[in-house]
């Protein structure tokens, strides 16, 4: 399940729902980002988060097929907020259950580096001396291409 | 005969820079979106950063598509920088 | 902070917990083990699960200290339970927030993967036809040995 | 002379199959974790599998150790099979 949205979400209930999809799960791999100051600019108060509605979801879906072909996955679970957001707010989440330990951290890892390179987010940093547009990171393309080997 | 336009959209730096969110476009008929872009570019002022200057991804039909891909009428095609979610 | 307890644990309060620990922290990966029916046994009801009280939460501590050195670690908490669990009950908790997402999942999965194969726990599968313990798996010494490369 | 012993734990598998949970011992001046494993199989019986059956862990004073580790008197030795935690 795919969710984009401005509000924020309970982690604890999206664990939960996790949990509860059938006897044959034994693993279960989350990963939570919140809004860092990235220490590139003084003083910043957080950040405006702007998406191309439509082609994200179906970015996202894609990208929980893929890892459900590569791995053993019986549920994932993808948020992603848009809109303004203050440091140390929840901006992602990725919950992935899977029988196996190692299935379930590799489909959360991979989801979650392709969200940062492949599904359509921008980051607008908001701070006390203006406002500017996040670069895109050459560790994040080098993390989500390793996965293509 | 309603559907010889194309919508082409902007996202995030390029839409502030070029103050436009969406355009309509006349759909001409053996075009590529690398076309669209230097077409695009050829208006000038900030418009001339969609060549040459910083990256510009492209996406047809919500999909991701390179320069030599075809747009026709009734694409929505969408030029934007590179992705930085999560 | 270590725990080894009988007693269930509420991943939601541990998430909250993690999420707590200042303005540095931008990414929280947490791993929950449930009790699996391994397929090897009929009728598997659930698992005994027994450790050496003292050694483990000192080989824990430890696994924690070698992640805190590895990757950037603000906050690492992990619960096992010990006794008897019935099928799809929480075993075990891995939680670790860090500035960067990459070390959040390796430390992660860095202290998942050493708990299955240093720390001293054993299980005891119960089923319709008796109980037996749970032998290792090669996979597991494995996956442990891969971090030591 | 009050720590002329040491103590040996049994857990999981070879704790049931020994019907042994600890043990207390004479510490034997120069002795090794194996020396240990070696006397305690001689005893026959379920003790037997000490040597040459499945593996069996050696924790001394509550850390991982090896045969041939020294063990003297005062000292927790715990043998143990192969963990299966998480």
């Amino acid at each position: 399940m795919i969710s984009v949205q401005t509000e924020d979400f309970d982690a604890a209930a999206e664990y939960a729902a996790l949990r509860d999809s059938g006897a044959g799960t034994g693993a279960i791999a989350t990963f939570t980002g919140l809004v860092r100051d990235s220490g590139d600019t003084q003083g910043v108060s957080g950040l405006f988060l702007e998406h191309y509605p439509g082609m994200t979801e179906q970015m996202i879906a894609g990208l929980i097929e893929e890892a459900s072909r590569r791995w053993d996955v019986r549920k994932a679970r993808v948020i992603h907020r848009v809109g303004e957001l203050l440091l140390q707010e929840q901006i992602v989440f990725v919950g992935v259950c899977s029988a196996h330990r190692a299935d379930a951290f590799s489909a959360c890892e991979f989801i979650m580096d392709a969200l940062k390179t492949s599904a359509p987010f921008w980051k607008k940093e908001l701070s006390e001396s203006g406002e500017h547009w996040v670069e895109q990171k050459a560790s994040d393309v080098a993390r989500g291409e390793a996965w293509n080997t | 005969m309603t559907e010889q336009t194309l919508t082409v959209r902007f996202f995030a730096r390029l839409r502030e820079e070029l103050g436009t969110e969406q355009l309509t476009l006349p759909a001409d008929g053996e075009q590529t979106a690398g076309d669209l872009l230097a077409a695009l570019a050829s208006r000038g002022g900030p418009w001339a950063q969609l060549q040459g200057g910083q990256p510009v991804m492209i996406a047809i039909n919500q999909a991701m598509a390179k320069p030599g891909s075809p747009v026709k009428a009734g694409d929505e095609v969408a030029f934007f920088p590179p992705v930085t979610g999560g």
